[in-house]
């Protein structure tokens, strides 16, 4: 068990906490997935000045993910052309937990893909599908979250662009 | 319970008897009321299991364990991770509805024991036989007692009894956590709902209580405006700050202040719900603010004395009263402080202890005398003390500043999420202004400074930042009414039902989240101006308070106080924010003519199916709020909660892409049917503020919507949609039921996406999800 | 709480009046009983705080912090790590404190909610007015009651005022719970020690019902023998496994086997208390063990039917019924299960469907309908059922053993620390020999196979392992005998206070502890042999009873019943062991004359400096454990835990080395005055048996010992010490007050060591530590 | 923070951890001690076969520590010749968070150091320390405890011996 202290210094909830990884780890694990749902959050539209809503949509059309636009994020990501659900964050994570649901695109989902969403609240979430599913979850928010499965350290704004960048980038390949 | 007493009479005389030595037993003697006693009077924890159930398949827990381990007993801690049992056999599903009905208990005892505490005050003051009379325009005057309890309330001493029952009811849910019991989480979902049921209860008989007592106002829709903020203080007078949720002590000191006419002389101001209260009964009284502003005012000295109560105080009150040189004054058995116990001393001898700085405080279970020692202390202390004086000044302020290492341990527990070291970045170039900004953000949890490795002051120095606005906070509030008139019920009954009316949106509890004092004014404004009626309590009803127009008006000023299409309705401190349900239940009762007594099935069913109602608590923190929400669960409202009410662990979700689970019947012949999707939850927690708005639409849609209240409902919900998410809804169909439904402003865009989307015309029933209560019961429902 | 009523007679007719419509207005009226009304008659949450803050400066917490942040509102995690403070401003001290309020409250809740249940029963069965008659020998029935509540109970009705007392008072301190109160950890204590003093109330309440109304025996100190253990069942028979707390099902199982005489065909044994108490009613009911042993007699699938009530269940039962396929009956609202509610259906309907197994189990909340059901449903189901065969096979044992690969998971979970993976080597071995050896230890956890990767079942092989044991299992207790008879405390008042009779230890509570049956059974022969008063109850009563000597007796067949030296005194279950204190209380009553009436701080004073009582709670696990410690330690009896008593966070520490904590008062003439640091603690949790028992011993000195009394006791303390500490104690000069203390037979070694010390005499004070009890009051205080 | 996993798994209490170090760390946390205690509990009777009870005499010897024998361990200790102060673990916890307390040999502990007591007990020992005094916490059992500032990682029986005696000579040097 080695990983950097998250974020949210309380924010460990037991004894089971996701690793800490780079940006190659986490673009590989979404293209190798299965099913995998981007689920983009308000903060795409404050973070990195409004980039951030630019860098989901690179990663959902690069890996060609469902994506599920929370909060009111629909109207940011219709915007920039590309099919969304809008879905409120509990719903999603409430649908993901059950073995009956058929994702966004008519099959399960094997990993849950997060951008854009309050650390403490992502985290919580999260949480719900460590204990109560087998989908694995991956942050890509710039804070270390110890319930995803994977997370990165905690960034600075350019060093998470640069991340990001990365990520698009191997989604592209 | 006991109904039944046997009695010895010793002595008895009166015009008619001379009697000695009788012996009097006396069976269940219920108060005259000919309304016919439903089948749940006074139901006990596992009574309305099924009810619950229902609603549970419907709407299904979602927990987000905010800890994987359980600690409860000596067995543990045990790791719950996954699908790992503890050393008891409990998963970790079932932990956290454990912890749910934990917590909502303990919500439900602060209630029940601040009730128990008013109404044997209220007694001891107005006597037993002191009649509930709320007024001319309510006669139906504890609607959730009738219902729930199945009793009819005439005087004080009638409500005693439901407390009992209350009690026992608690005791019973606290019981069921204990280790080794429940394996099931709907089990104690269900306990969870009955002892919020049983909050609901006691609030309304507290509520009741004090209205009574105090003679506070009774429903009034054009109570008066009370003043809020640090900027409505005179701070040439001496001030007693009132912390908490109990009002026996303020009022007292009203009294005192009345007596010996000194209500020019003193100021008396309130810090969350005992401010409401206060400005109950007395107009010079002024509210500080919610809980969020407490260490704000604590940190800057603003006091002269301290006066704590109940519930949601900063229980290091007495470190910061010590620091600013308050004396303190504790006037609950629930809050003590470690202070000695002066309840029999002389009055004057503990002032002169105070004031001479022999002792830091003191604990005073007397009103009477905390009024006489708060009143005489404060006026020998504020000579001696200059406001704010406890700030840094700006100049030391970026002193400070240039301490901070940016280290950003501040940011990392701040709940609200600042990013405090941005602000002393500019500070310490001298600007302010960023960290000024913060101030609306800030809820003062002081986690930040305990932090901060360089013992920064981080909320003193946002307050010495802020500290021009601050002086001139000044807003106007509109005083608690209390309980719903009977009247206002007849005329806005139809309107609801039928649909003019779109919905009464609640907006309760704390305010703990960050810019909540913006956020929830702007959504109560934009449901004002929607014709929806808003009810607003407790540090909500403040927050909403603390915003103004450009124009310098607050929403309390601008929209009236009646319950009623675009009225702005403050009920007052949380104890009385039972009224609301009390108004849903009364529309059953008054307008659809349902009786109450003992039959909350019923009741509850009519107002899941009818009255579309929602509350929301954007800034949720406290056991009690979690109670509250619960508690109107079970009656079929659903509560939005800010995005920290994942931190209760629970929401309840609906599935409206799972028809099967909003099973259901036509109550006018018995079918069994599955009803539309709502209201699609009971429990949610959206992102934002603009989720939130679609949500409060969309959870007043009601199975029994009229063709013109669902097409008045979908209307708000798609120019809500438009306006917030920037997009038409995607789920029109499921709410159009047949043509009617259709709202005329949008009816060709929508016709063409029914098209699209395969839509037919559905049979609109008498909905109701309880077989018993349809017109037609199956055989075997019958037969029971 | 509501003495007061006002009633309205409509009609009344009896020999000598005629009356209607007469309102009649009764105040406090009490049952006739000329005992003046002390000083605290239903004392409020805070009325005590003087009495324990004496008690608390004397013995100050100790915490031990099982978690360091709180996760109790949505304001969290908090981090309290060493000095930081929570977003409400709690420190971790405070918040420790708090948990032991919160936790000891739930323990409270469940006696409370029993007892209430309890009552209600019985009063439905036997009516209000059935008197309670504890027998010839008991006039102070309720000791408990009489001191708390300042009442006298004559009937089963005149009980319920002071449970709802209880309730209120319990919803008080769950009240005070609530984030944002309290900031001082000796607040919280003191709460936690009054709600302890309410589970002893509503405990005595509890099992005075069900002795009056079951007609259980009345404090007889040669209550009959019950069989216990495995090896007691005829297994040809259908059994019935009761687990849990309440006996009510129980009973009305007895009921109905004796009214259709099926008591030769179906065999009832219950796990826990429930067992005590059906032991205490029917003479053919078996105790199958404590809690530990559940998951074993689960997994085994021993049980033709479950029937289970509330408490210490564990949660999983349902999952383990329905492997076993033994039908689940849930009798109480605290524990559904999940199970559909069939208490409204015919029982024959319930039985079908639970024999044709298209239901796994049943909610009934009615005793005679659970009896019936539960009969014929075994009596249906037992010939289709073959008992252990859900164990596996030696051989399958091995090979599952081979699946091992000794990752130690299991260990490091394993809360009694059982190297499970050295008897998966010797298994994979074919020598099941040492698995058979952990029988004793393992408390049934099944933590070891949550952990294990493998998915060996531990649990089961421990069990095949000692198979051949486990059939002889076959012991003797003696019944639960409820109260100690007035008889009994007029012979032992005067060698309890004068010392012949050394000490009073209670085995209670719970046991597991790995080893604690035959740790806690040395433990009790030690004190047995040495002339103590040996009382028992609950878990650790059967734990006891579970050793036997070389000659096959238990210990309840080598020592009487008797409340008297030497004797071995089974109260029955936890509600009983009420009855303990309520003998010390009897002991300042009726032996010291001292009035009881709510007059508790001089009796708890009285048995604090007099009553050498020391409870024992070796494997200590629950809430309610905790409850029932704190509860006595209000008193001012010590409790000694096992290790794992540190879960509960908090030790109450004396210190022997600072005389100016032991401030007290020599009544005789008012006079200020250290007393002797006796006893020493109030909660201490020793490492071994051997360190145990010293301070059992040590833990029976109180401040007035007469020399004889001292005497005695020094002597075994140096006794004990050299026996299993193997040494001289190093503070017995702190002990001998004069040479009159000095025990004869080691007088010289201790003379030696005393003018080593520069030991000098001392006074001998009428010792109190309440000034108000003193003979010549201060002008101050007899000025209050 | 870079820490094995504990010996108990929900051993851990919080955010404050302490380190898992070698015996050379030990040694000399031990040796630069101002005013160590030893904590001897019942466990040195039966670990090692009983041989821990000798280690535990070396170590109190080499650096000349006032022992606090708690359980039924003085005798076990004076029968090597050691005197010791016997007293209960909760009495010595209690007494080191006094700050009047003038230790075992008239001055206050900076540093106690445990050895034979069962892993649970002395971890909620330990966190007492922690959290509620300034002493620091060595643990010089196999098993890994995160209340205490220092302890070993895992250890078997073998390996642990090996760090005994390196203790004991780093000490006796
Ligand atoms: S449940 Fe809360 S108190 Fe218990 S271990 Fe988890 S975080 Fe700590
Ligand atoms: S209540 Fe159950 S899960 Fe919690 S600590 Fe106790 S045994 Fe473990
Ligand atoms: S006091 Fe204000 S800034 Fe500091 S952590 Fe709390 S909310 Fe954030
Ligand atoms: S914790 Fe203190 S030093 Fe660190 S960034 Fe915040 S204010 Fe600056
Ligand atoms: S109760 Fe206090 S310490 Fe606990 S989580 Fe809430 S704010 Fe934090
Ligand atoms: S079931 Fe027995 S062996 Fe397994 S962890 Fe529990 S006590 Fe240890
Ligand atoms: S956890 Fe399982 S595999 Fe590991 S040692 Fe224990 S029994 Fe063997
Ligand atoms: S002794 Fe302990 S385990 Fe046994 S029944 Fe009582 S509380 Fe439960």
């Amino acid at each position: 068990m080695n990983r950097v202290r998250p974020w949210v210094p309380t924010a460990i909830t037991g004894r089971l906490q996701g690793m800490t990884v780079g940006p190659a780890a986490i673009a590989r694990t979404i293209k190798e997935a299965d099913n995998p749902i981007l689920i983009v959050g308000a903060g795409i539209m404050e973070e990195l000045e409004g980039r951030l809503a630019d860098y989901a949509v690179r990663m959902a059309r690069a890996r060609d993910m469902p994506v599920a636009a929370t909060a009111h994020t629909i109207s940011v990501l219709h915007d920039r052309g590309i099919q969304v659900q809008a879905m409120g964050l509990s719903d999603v994570i409430a649908r993901l937990q059950d073995p009956e649901w058929q994702g966004l695109n008519g099959r399960p989902h094997d990993v849950a893909v997060a951008v854009g969403i309050r650390p403490r609240f992502l985290n919580n979430m999260f949480n719900s599908l460590k204990n109560f599913s087998d989908v694995r979850t991956v942050s890509i928010g710039k804070h270390n979250l110890p319930n995803a499965s994977l997370s990165l350290a905690n960034l600075t704004d350019d060093i998470w662009e640069e991340n990001l960048v990365e990520i698009c980038e191997y989604l592209e390949r | 319970m006991s109904e039944h007493q046997k009695v010895k009479i010793e002595k008895m005389k009166t015009d008619v008897i001379d009697l000695s030595n009788v012996i009097i037993e006396i069976g269940d003697i219920e108060k005259e009321w000919d309304e016919k006693v439903g089948p749940h009077p006074k139901p006990s924890m596992s009574t309305l299991r099924e009810w619950d159930f229902k609603l549970l398949s419907r709407h299904k827990p979602l927990y987000t364990p905010v800890c994987d381990e359980c600690c409860m007993c000596a067995f543990g801690k045990c790791d719950l991770t996954q699908d790992r049992k503890g050393a008891c056999g409990i998963d970790l599903t079932t932990q956290q509805a454990r912890q749910v009905a934990m917590y909502a208990a303990i919500g439900t005892a602060c209630h029940a024991a601040h009730a128990r505490h008013m109404l044997h005050h209220q007694i001891e003051l107005c006597g037993r036989d002191y009649p509930i009379d709320l007024g001319d325009n309510v006669e139906v005057e504890a609607p959730i007692m009738r219902t729930v309890v199945g009793s009819k309330p005439e005087t004080l001493g009638d409500m005693e009894k439901a407390l009992d029952y209350a009690e026992e009811e608690i005791t019973k849910v606290l019981a069921s956590i204990h280790t080794g019991q429940e394996g099931n989480h709907l089990e104690y979902e269900s306990k969870a709902l009955h002892v919020g049921m049983i909050d609901n209860l006691v609030k309304e008989i507290g509520d009741i209580a004090q209205v009574v007592g105090y003679g506070m106002p009774k429903g009034v829709p054009d109570a008066p405006l009370a003043e809020l903020g640090f900027g409505s203080l005179d701070r040439s007078k001496p001030l007693i700050l009132l912390i908490g949720h109990n009002v026996a002590g303020g009022a007292s000191m009203v009294d005192y202040l009345k007596k010996h006419n000194l209500e020019d002389k003193v100021e008396l101001a309130g810090i969350c719900c005992t401010s409401h209260d206060l400005t109950r009964i007395y107009d010079r009284g002024k509210i500080m603010g919610p809980l969020s502003r407490t260490m704000k005012f604590l940190q800057a000295g603003i006091a002269d004395v301290i006066v704590v109560d109940e519930q949601c105080i900063r229980t290091d009150v007495r470190e910061w009263a010590e620091k600013t040189g308050a004396p303190l004054i504790a006037s609950s058995e629930h809050n003590v402080q470690g202070l000695r116990d002066r309840t029999e001393d002389d009055p004057g001898e503990v002032i002169a202890d105070l004031v001479e700085g022999r002792e830091t405080g003191a604990f005073i279970l007397d009103s009477d005398k905390v009024a006489e020692v708060a009143v005489q202390t404060a006026m020998a202390v504020k000579p001696r003390r200059e406001k704010l004086r406890f700030l840094p000044t700006p100049k030391e302020a970026q002193k400070l500043a240039k301490r901070c290492t940016t280290c950003e341990a501040c940011h990392r527990v701040c709940p609200v999420d600042i990013h405090i070291s941005e602000g002393m970045d500019a500070a310490k170039e001298g600007d302010l202004s960023v960290l000024a900004g913060y101030r609306e953000l800030c809820v003062g949890c002081t986690r930040c400074e305990e932090a901060c490795g360089r013992e920064i002051p981080i909320i003193k120095m946002i307050e010495t930042a802020a500290r021009d606005e601050i002086i001139k906070d000044n807003y106007r509030i509109r005083v608690g009414r209390g309980p719903i008139q009977d009247v206002e019920i007849r005329k806005v009954g139809s309107p609801i039902v039928f649909g003019e009316i779109p919905g009464i949106v609640v907006f309760a509890g704390c305010s703990n989240y960050p810019n909540s004092t913006v956020e929830m004014a702007e959504m109560a404004e934009e449901f004002l101006k929607r014709n929806f009626i808003v009810v607003v309590s407790g540090c909500a009803a403040m927050e909403i308070a603390r915003h103004k127009d450009e124009d310098g008006k607050t929403l309390y000023e601008k929209y009236p106080g009646d319950f009623d299409a675009g009225g702005l309705v403050n009920l007052g401190s949380c104890l009385s924010n039972a009224h609301v349900l009390g108004a849903a239940i009364k529309v059953a009762n008054i307008f659809a003519k349902r009786d109450l007594r003992g039959n909350f099935e019923e009741i509850a069913d009519y107002i899941y199916n009818r009255v579309g109602a929602v509350a929301v608590v954007w800034g949720t923190y406290s056991q009690k709020a979690l109670a509250i929400g619960t508690g109107v669960n079970r009656w079929g409202i659903p509560v939005i909660l800010g995005p920290q009410g994942t931190q209760y662990r629970r929401q309840f979700i609906g599935r409206k892409d799972k028809p099967e689970t909003w099973a259901g019947f036509n109550a006018r012949n018995g079918e069994a049917m599955n009803l539309e999707p709502v209201p699609e939850h009971l429990v949610y927690t959206p992102e934002t503020k603009e989720e939130a708005m679609v949500w409060i639409v969309k959870l007043c849609l009601r199975n029994n919507d009229t063709p013109k209240g669902r097409m008045y409902k979908l209307e708000h919900y798609i120019d809500i949609h438009q306006k917030y998410m920037g997009t038409f809804p995607d789920d029109i169909d499921k709410y159009i039921r047949n043509k009617a439904d259709i709202p005329l402003t949008k009816k060709d865009q929508i016709m063409k996406i029914l098209e699209e989307k395969g839509w037919q015309p559905r049979e609109v029933p008498d909905p109701t999800i309880v077989e018993r209560l349809t017109r037609k019961p199956k055989a075997k429902e019958a037969g029971k």
